[in-house]
């Protein structure tokens, strides 16, 4: 197990390195130009000396380089001295963000509790709703219960939320009022008022995202239940007199589950990604709402360290699924 | 003897509804089981022996059952009379586990992967018993020890794949034993079992009925099983009892048809005695049997030398080779035109391997394979291909050798396509010709596989294996999981083919009793050596060495009056075949006890 | 009473990413940083010069303007403090000038520097600007949003190269203005604080202030005038009709006021035809086959309802325009004659100029080549509603239209690597908004003078979009770089605009683009302005009695 | 007395797509979803030959108008009528839905037999699928936009163009769960006894994979496609929303409800259009889905 982690691990490296490699060359292949943004008025020699500023004159593979460098070597050193107070990173370039002229880092680490609360909270909420969903489906299928779920979880998947935003915001912002229709990013939960508060503003987004990860994961619930409610160990534990609900929720479920654990493992880099439509409709202003935005500004480095940022947590979650495979299945051993 | 009946099963019906309406599982069945007494249920695949197990058990409800009619009257242990068929499910699970114990077939997939043996051990234990986790440990420990599991301490903490077949049913025979029920199901708990093991596990079942007491309600489609369990035998067929007697009674003065027909298809150890070549077997109701028996020739047709298939066991950081599994070392033999020599030996001495490496459909190591005069291992891709012409292969599971998506016709026809032997309607008369060889109905051939019974299956995989006209055919447990009077129909007709064509089969079994009505020859195998080879009469009537000796006296023979002891048998687990790289193995040396008549003399492993 | 009146909320449907208007030219970084720095003066809703830091606005009568042009001499407001409560002096101006006019700086606003010789520190109030040559309007540097004053204390070591990584004193800069930035979420959200040291010791009148970043305008529109969420949204670009749904609910008004964004076509008059070799494509080597000719344009430009434009597009916050310069009064042309549709008077002039239908396909020919053209634009929901109206029109008229719209990163982006700039122009018609800074249009209309053609050679950079040459033109624009005189300055302009739109016909102006923003029901003293940041009056801002 | 004789199964022979549809026909949520795609690919494509406004028509005295006979759907803020334009819409969400998904199946599915069949390709497509999967379908997408819109834009026009670019984006960015799912059946198809018994008869690998591992893995692939088409739909009305997809005058469904969510107070009926088309769609495909999964699994049509 731990040499098939640590050979995992090993092998990662090169298939990120080639990834960021790859992300690099596509990013600075697209066309486009972060002083598009610059009124027209500006006039054009003025835009060029902006441009040369941003470093954009020197040739490609330096500035691969140079990302690799700072996002490889000197980010760290700044984690590193954020928590030690040590100063191994005095003074050497961090990875500057064009639209803001700081440290994309920063700018990253302040997003990600926004994030976290909203996309997070939505991920806890789908799986507490979804997997009993699944698992009554599947005990009683094709029952009404089943059709129903069913039905609308495949409502909940067919929905986009830039429509089921808006419409939760016109009913219950506009026509009842009973939930800001923005979300306060400076908001502070000190008491239970203030908790009152945070809830109110993260009801509608958890939901409109939940409503989507229910739909999905209730339906991998319910097939992986299915396919182990039909086993005959299932059988030799009904034929030992084990309650009903133990069989189903002891035996049933701990196979059941094996599947679908790695199915969100492998979802949780999405949470660290943001939910970008969900994000922009409400305004939560997240690791999504950071991406798009870098997009649009063709702030390169920004998209460039998002975009890896994602891929490693991706290349990281594809291994702890593996591992956590194993865990789980214990006639499974990586050696 | 009704009064005391610990369960009597009246006039059960079970149906079950399905897209097509309902199928009757079980139609009319009646019988009873007597405390300390041993009921062996007897029939073919789909005759309702686990379905009237089942409802017994009231399980069958969980698999879309419904038991229409019939009563299933239970003798409770504080002595009240209960009808289980109309028992609630609280009751039931009162029931099952503690005063009803069952073991399944598939000791494979019977325990749950995930949990420990012990855990599974002990919940029936809380359940019923309301023992502590601790008591409920020591219960365990000593169930264990009762099925004489060696280290039982380090079971409890294994998980069920890392324990052998055997071990693992001893497991689900001590977990249906937990709470010492007055009723022991088991549902053909050896089917899936090597000889030797099963051997150990009915002496097992045996002893424990002995021990406590316990009825047993014993399922199973092996007669030569019966033979050796039974009290008393119900024999079933489609859905009804056909007839019920004494052991005895059944074996020697069996009345219904499909009893006789049933005891005459089981070929028993012995029967050939005496006997130099192989024949068919005398079936009921077949009118014009050709019993003459079929000597082969003296033309060497498969020579084999020193063949040795290892497969690499890739480990540690580079994932480089570790390890060897050695699955075939070092064996030789040879095979003569139109006759059959017999691969047997227990699950996982390389039987299949051997088999599979002649036709190079696994890459063997080393050694030389002679077909006809050609040197196979010698050949390049092309040439290799066009050398499987003259060998062709059928496979053990008739339902997975078989693609599902397809219909027969181009099953049968894809060799000749693949070869372009035959085109059009040409080829469509001679895939009716193979049709009426293997006895089918041409009307079967645009059906599919699913559509088909298990024998007709394996017919249809030997008409494709014939279809190329071969020299050779590797029959690897071609015969193993039909039925018994099936099993008899599909021997008959290989042997048919033949002494009609000449064939010679090279025939891979662990059934001993099949082995010897067929072959001429014989080998042993043992973790990936032959250990005794040569003439069929010579091995099975003088087996020299141990190992074959021991497998001799595994073997159940169905005759009553031949019954087994637990301490009759004495089996050493199977070494493990994997040697660490760089391991040497030794070359396999043998003595000619008699003429043609080899034994290993160099260490085997046994 | 300076925070009496609790918290402020605004949002801007494009987030704040610097507080520093000189690394970043995007309004909402302009806008957001002005409620923090301030400069010399601003201009206020009539486009008229008001002292903010200045005692008063320099001019040639009160002397702070040398006669010659070349000099303007500003002098602050006596006891003004930094919001750390240091002095502002004339070394803070000085400094101001030496940061934009870093030659490594990469200054967004050194256009507002442009020919400044020198800054001179006169005394600890007084600095005095030196330029290389007169300047008719020395209200460059330290007037309006795009140019505050900055602490040199806070910026000494931000100078140059150094500029970005001042992230510190970028995103939250020392400033005279009402607030002070509590914290700044960079793309999201700023909260402020009343400044203690503000000059006004009654104002602000909040005593906090959040100013929320990102989302839409449909968004922003909602929260405060539907939910009342927020007190002040930004650019309202909607359709009208939404607005007005909007403002239905009762919590928020939307307010409206005109600069001098005009959205226009703009007529190549040279050959983007692909089959030319590169480097005569749309350049002054190949004239237009239909486009040169001026009644094609005039009769293109007689086929559009701008009225009927604004009303979908824009309503309130859009008039239909003849010219390129709408305002200030000053110097807005009094041409109107294209508002009026008459699809049959241009049917009637092309005919009569001899481009009729030849061949019968219903397109119109000129020498043989059809009328058919490649009308290009920047992604956005109203130009693509315009395109297909005028599309629409053109086809009355015989015209045929290829439609195409490019995103506006690309469009705009002024790679000189893409052929989808709008400079380079490859297509026959394009249609985008310009304005200029400011009030005054002189730099404006010199953009097209015959030397201002993008091409080859420029690396397509370059303002004259449509290839306008006309040496009376650049004459004149000259003649308006000599005078002083502001009657005089206004009659040259409206000249100049009138021999690019109605004389020529070289650009077709669509709309007059105002803005429209929306503001609480119960928030006081906003005035609108669009000459300068629209939070400029935000310390006079406050909560109305009775909510 | 009873027959000793093995009676033959009772359905008489017959063809497998029969069987199919058989088992199709009993899975009722699947034979309604299947006629509700059916009636809307008819609408989409068919309906425009007999409601013949021409979506892009401007009727400029028409705006906003609610339902009326004239337009049953209403007309759009320019006067266009929007049942003309939900058509149009229709159709092209309806290809996108159709050609990504069969891209990204071909795709999966190529790239899943080869990695499971072929041993020595399995490390580096399997590799290749990673990367796939890590690489941030976002900006992937906006760099394909960019990069290939203008040589596409020359070669097939304008909407051709970006068509082609859309469902390549989608298609390319969507295609590794097939792939993953595809490898791991022909894994496991691989070690099936009649994989090894045709190769004993002869049969080479092309046909080998044509013949025995494609229908095999037929079930799971057409699962994938109903999943895909429905995604590719929602992927491209949220490209729409994002401003990435197809241009604001080239209407989709997508295109058509996001433009129609400013105006949810005023014309709700607007954002229902196309917000039920794309639900239907979605619904319908998912359910035609699941039917066609139990059909064609063996195990489920046996029983
Ligand atoms: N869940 C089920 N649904 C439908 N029919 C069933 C089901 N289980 C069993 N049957 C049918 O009931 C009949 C009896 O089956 P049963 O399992 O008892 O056979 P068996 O004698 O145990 O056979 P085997 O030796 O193969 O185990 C068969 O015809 C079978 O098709
Ligand atoms: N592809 C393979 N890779 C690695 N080891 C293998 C492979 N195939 C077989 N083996 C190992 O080789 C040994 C011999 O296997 P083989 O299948 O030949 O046994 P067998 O005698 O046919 O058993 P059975 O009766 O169960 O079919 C076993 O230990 C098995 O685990
Ligand atoms: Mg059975
Ligand atoms: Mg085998």
């Amino acid at each position: 197990m731990l040499t098939f982690t640590v050979r995992r691990l090993v092998l990662a490296v090169p298939t990120l390195l080639f990834i960021s490699l790859v992300i690099f060359l596509l990013l600075e292949l697209a066309p486009g130009d972060p002083m598009a943004q610059v009124p027209l008025t500006v006039p054009p020699e003025v835009k060029e000396k902006m441009r040369e500023a941003l470093g954009l004159g020197q040739p490609l593979h330096i500035r691969f380089w140079k990302w690799i460098v700072q996002f490889f070597w000197i980010e760290p050193q700044v984690l590193i001295d954020h928590y030690f107070g040590t100063g191994f990173s005095q003074g050497d370039l961090r990875v500057i963000s064009w639209q803001t002229r700081s440290p994309v880092m920063d700018i990253v680490i302040q997003r990600i509790p926004q994030t976290l609360w909203v996309v997070g909270t939505a991920y806890v909420v789908a799986i507490i709703i979804a997997l009993p969903i699944g698992i009554y489906s599947a005990y009683r299928q094709y029952s009404w219960f089943d059709q129903l779920g069913t039905f609308v979880s495949m409502v909940g998947f067919s929905v986009p939320p830039f429509f089921s935003g808006v419409l939760v915001i016109v009913i219950f912002s506009v026509q009842l009022g009973w939930f800001p229709s923005i979300y306060d990013t400076t908001h502070q939960v000190t008491d239970w008022d203030s908790f009152v508060v945070q809830l109110k503003q993260m009801i509608m987004p958890v939901m409109v995202l939940a409503l989507q990860i229910t739909a999905q994961l209730s339906r991998f619930m319910r097939a992986s239940m299915l396919d182990n409610l039909n086993q005959d160990y299932v059988r030799t534990a009904r034929a030992k007199g084990i309650s009903e609900y133990m069989v189903v929720m002891v035996h049933v479920l701990r196979n059941s589950m094996i599947p679908v654990i790695t199915v969100i493992a492998l979802g949780i880099p999405a949470i660290f990604g943001g939910a970008i439509i969900t994000e922009q409709v409400f305004k939560v202003n997240g690791i999504g709402q950071l991406l798009i935005g870098a997009i649009q500004a063709n702030d390169l480095p920004m998209v460039q360290t998002l975009t890896f940022i994602f891929a490693v947590l991706i290349v990281l979650f594809n291994l702890i699924a593996d591992v956590l495979y194993g865990v789980l299945d214990p006639r499974i051993r990586y050696d | 003897m009704l009064d005391q009946s610990i369960a009597q099963i009246r006039e059960l019906r079970v149906e079950f509804q399905t897209k097509d309406g309902p199928v009757v599982g079980v139609e009319d069945v009646s019988f009873e089981i007597c405390p300390g007494e041993t009921v062996c249920i007897v029939g073919e695949s789909g005759s309702g022996k686990s379905v009237s197990s089942l409802s017994l058990m009231r399980l069958v409800e969980f698999g879309g059952g419904e038991i229409v009619n019939g009563r299933l009257l239970f003798d409770r242990r504080d002595g009240g009379e209960t009808d289980l068929a109309k028992a609630d499910q609280d009751l039931m699970r009162h029931i099952r586990g503690n005063e009803i114990g069952m073991i399944f077939q598939e000791p494979m997939t019977a325990l749950n992967p995930v949990f420990t043996v012990g855990r599974q051990l002990t919940e029936g234990l809380r359940v019923h018993k309301g023992m502590s986790r601790r008591q409920a440990e020591d219960r365990a420990l000593d169930l264990l020890r009762q099925v004489r599991i060696p280290e039982p301490e380090r079971r409890l903490k294994q998980y069920p794949h890392e324990l052998s077949g055997g071990m693992r049913q001893r497991v689900v025979i001590a977990m249906a034993m937990a709470c010492e029920p007055r009723l022991l199901i088991a549902d053909e708990p050896t089917t899936a079992l090597d000889v030797t093991i099963q051997a150990e596990i009915l002496a097992l079942m045996d002893r424990l009925k002995r021990e406590t007491g316990t009825a047993v309600m014993f399922i199973t489609h092996d007669m030569a099983v019966v033979a050796q369990m039974a009290d008393r035998v119900v024999v079933m067929f489609r859905g009804n009892k056909v007839e019920e007697g004494t052991v005895e009674e059944i074996f020697e003065n069996p009345q219904h048809d499909y009893t006789r027909s049933l005891l005459a298809a089981v070929p028993k150890l012995g029967e050939m005695r005496g006997k130099a070549n192989p024949e068919p077997m005398k079936l009921m109701g077949v009118e014009g049997q050709n019993l003459q028996p079929i000597p082969g020739t003296d033309d060497e047709i498969l020579k084999v030398r020193n063949l040795t298939t290892r497969f690499a066991v890739k480990g540690g950081f580079f994932r480089r080779t570790v390890a060897w599994v050695h699955a075939v070392e070092d064996i030789s033999f040879s095979l003569n035109r139109g006759q059959t020599l017999s691969l047997v030996g227990e699950s996982g001495c390389g039987k299949s391997t051997a088999g599979r490496s002649i036709l190079r459909l696994v890459e063997p190591m080393s050694g030389q394979i002679e077909l006809d005069g050609v040197d196979v291992m010698a050949l390049d891709n092309p040439a290799l291909r066009k050398a499987r012409l003259d060998m062709q292969m059928i496979f053990q599971d008739p339902f997975a050798s078989l693609n599902p998506q397809m219909q027969l016709l181009d099953q049968v026809a894809e060799p000749m396509r693949n070869y372009g032997i035959a085109t059009g309607s040409e080829l469509h008369d001679r895939v009716a010709t193979l049709f009426d060889r293997v006895h089918l109905p041409r009307s079967f051939m645009r059906r599919y596989p699913h559509e088909m019974s298990g024998g007709q299956r394996q017919r249809i995989a030997i008409a494709r294996a014939l279809a190329l006209n071969p020299k050779l055919i590797i029959a690897d447990e071609a015969v193993s999981a039909l039925d018994v009077s099936v099993q008899a129909q599909v021997l008959n007709l290989m042997m048919e083919l033949q002494a009609d064509l000449q064939l010679s089969f090279l025939f891979i079994s662990h059934d001993m009793a099949v082995v010897e009505r067929v072959s001429h020859h014989v080998g042993v195998m043992y973790l990936g050596r032959i250990v005794e080879l040569g003439p069929r009469s010579r091995v099975f009537e003088n087996p020299q060495h141990p190992y074959t000796q021991a497998l001799m006296k595994a073997v159940p023979i169905a005759d009553p009056h031949k019954r087994k002891s637990e301490r009759d048998l004495n089996f050493k687990p199977i070494p493990s075949p994997i040697h660490l790289r760089g391991y040497r193995a030794a070359p396999s040396e043998y003595r000619e006890v008699e003429p043609g008549h080899l034994i290993l003399t160099t260490d085997s492993g046994y | 009473e300076r925070g009496s009146d609790g918290n402020v909320s605004i949002i801007y449907w494009q987030a704040p990413s610097i507080l520093n208007p000189y690394l970043s030219s995007g309004t909402k970084d302009i806008e957001s940083a002005s409620l923090v720095i301030e400069p010399l003066g601003r201009y206020d809703e009539t486009g008229a010069l008001v002292p903010f830091l200045a005692e008063s606005i320099p001019t040639i009568e009160n002397g702070g303007v040398s006669e010659d042009l070349t000099s303007i001499t500003w002098k602050l407001k006596e006891g003004l403090k930094w919001s750390d409560g240091s002095a502002v002096t004339s070394a803070d101006v000085k400094f101001t000038a030496d940061y934009c006019m870093h030659p490594e700086g990469g200054c967004a606003q050194l256009a507002k520097f442009e020919g400044v010789s020198s800054v001179d520190i006169v005394d600890d109030l007084t600095v005095k600007v030196t330029f290389s040559e007169p300047k008719p309007v020395p209200y460059g540097p330290f007037m309006g949003g795009q140019s505050p004053i900055i602490q040199a204390a806070q910026f000494a070591d931000c100078l140059g190269p150094k500029a970005p990584e001042c992230t510190e004193a970028n995103f939250n800069p020392i400033g005279t203005g009402p607030f002070v930035v509590d914290e700044f979420k960079p793309n999201d959200v700023i909260t402020m604080s009343a400044n203690p040291n503000y000059r006004d010791p009654d104002k602000p009148a909040f005593a906090t202030l959040t100013f929320k970043g990102g989302g839409d305008a449909t968004a922003a529109g909602r929260a405060v005038m539907e939910t009342g969420e927020y007190d002040y949204a930004w650019n309202l670009q909607l359709a009208p009709e939404v607005i007005a749904k909007m403002a239905e609910a009762g919590r928020g008004t939307p307010i409206a006021a005109f600069g001098t964004l005009v959205e226009r076509i703009e007529l190549n008059l040279t050959n983007p035809s692909p089959d030319l070799p590169e480097g005569e494509r749309s350049t002054a080597k190949a004239p237009h086959p239909f486009l040169s000719d001026l009644k094609v344009r005039k009769a293109l430009s007689m086929a559009i309802d701008r009225e009927l434009l604004v009303e979908i597009g824009y309503g309130q916050a859009g008039r239909p325009t003849c010219n390129v310069v709408p305002a200030p009064e000053l110097y807005a042309s009094d041409n109107t004659d294209c508002i009026g549709q008459d699809i049959a008077g241009a049917n009637a002039l092309l005919d009569e100029a001899g481009v009729v239908d030849t061949d019968g396909d219903g397109i119109r020919e000129k020498d043989g080549v059809p009328l058919k053209i490649l009308y290009q634009t920047s992604t956005n929901a109203v130009r693509q509603d315009f395109q297909a109206l005028i599309k629409q029109w053109w086809s009355e008229i015989g015209v045929e239209t290829e439609l195409r719209n490019i995103s506006g990163s690309v469009f705009f982006g002024g790679d000189p690597g893409s052929p989808d700039t709008f400079q380079r122009f490859y297509a026959d018609v394009e249609m985008y908004a310009n304005n200029f800074d400011g009030t005054d249009p002189e730099s404006y209309l010199a953009q097209r003078t015959c030397d201002k053609f993008p091409s080859p050679d420029t690396q397509w950079q370059g303002e004259n979009i449509n290839r306008y040459c006309d040496p009376a033109y650049d004459e004149l624009v000259a003649e308006l770089g000599r005078t002083g005189e502001l009657e005089k300055r206004g009659e040259i302009a409206k000249k100049l605009n009138d021999m690019l739109t109605k004389d020529s016909y070289s650009m077709l102006p669509l709309v007059d683009r105002g803005r429209v923003s929306a503001h609480s029901n119960t928030l006081g003293g906003v005035i609108l302005n669009v000459w300068d940041s629209e939070l400029w009056n935000a310390a006079d801002w406050y909560r109305l009695e009775g909510s | 007395m009873t027959e000793l004789t093995t009676p033959g199964p009772a359905n008489p022979p017959r063809s497998q797509w029969l069987d199919v549809w058989d088992q199709f026909k009993t899975h009722k949520g699947a034979l309604i979803g299947g006629i509700l795609f059916m009636v809307i690919v008819l609408a989409v494509y068919v309906g425009p030959w007999f409601w013949t406004i021409d979506p892009t028509l401007i009727d400029i005295r028409a705006r906003n108008q609610a339902p009326s006979l004239a337009h049953p759907f209403g007309t759009d803020q320019l006067g266009r009528d929007m049942l003309a334009r939900m058509m149009a819409g229709g159709a092209t969400s309806v290809s996108v839905g159709i050609t990504a998904m069969l891209l990204a199946l071909f795709l999966g599915s190529f790239v899943g037999v080869l990695a499971g069949y072929f041993r020595r390709f399995d490390g580096p497509l399997m590799r290749l699928t990673d990367l796939f999967l890590a690489l941030p379908l976002l900006p992937l997408l906006l760099v394909m936009m960019l990069l290939f819109r203008e040589p596409l834009n020359a070669a097939f026009g304008p909407e051709q163009g970006i068509f082609i670019l859309i469902v390549a984006s989608i298609g390319i960015t969507s295609w590794m769960p097939t792939a993953r799912i595809v490898r791991g059946d022909v894994l496991a198809l691989k070690e099936r006894e009649f994989v090894l018994a045709a190769r004993s008869i002869g049969t080479t690998n092309s046909k080998m994979i044509t013949r025995h591992i494609l229908p095999n893995v037929l079930s799971p692939i057409m699962v994938s496609a109903t999943l895909g088409i429905a995604t590719a739909i929602i992927t491209e009305s949220a490209l729409s929303f994002l401003g990435l997809g197809f241009p604001p005058d080239f209407p989709t469904w997508g295109r058509l409800l996001f433009d129609a969510t400013d105006y949810l107070q005023q014309y709700p009926e607007r954002v229902f259009w196309p917000g039920m088309a794309i639900s239907l769609t979605v619904l319908s495909v998912n359910y035609l889905g699941d039917g066609l999964r139990d059909a064609l699994d063996p195990r489920i049509r046996g029983r």
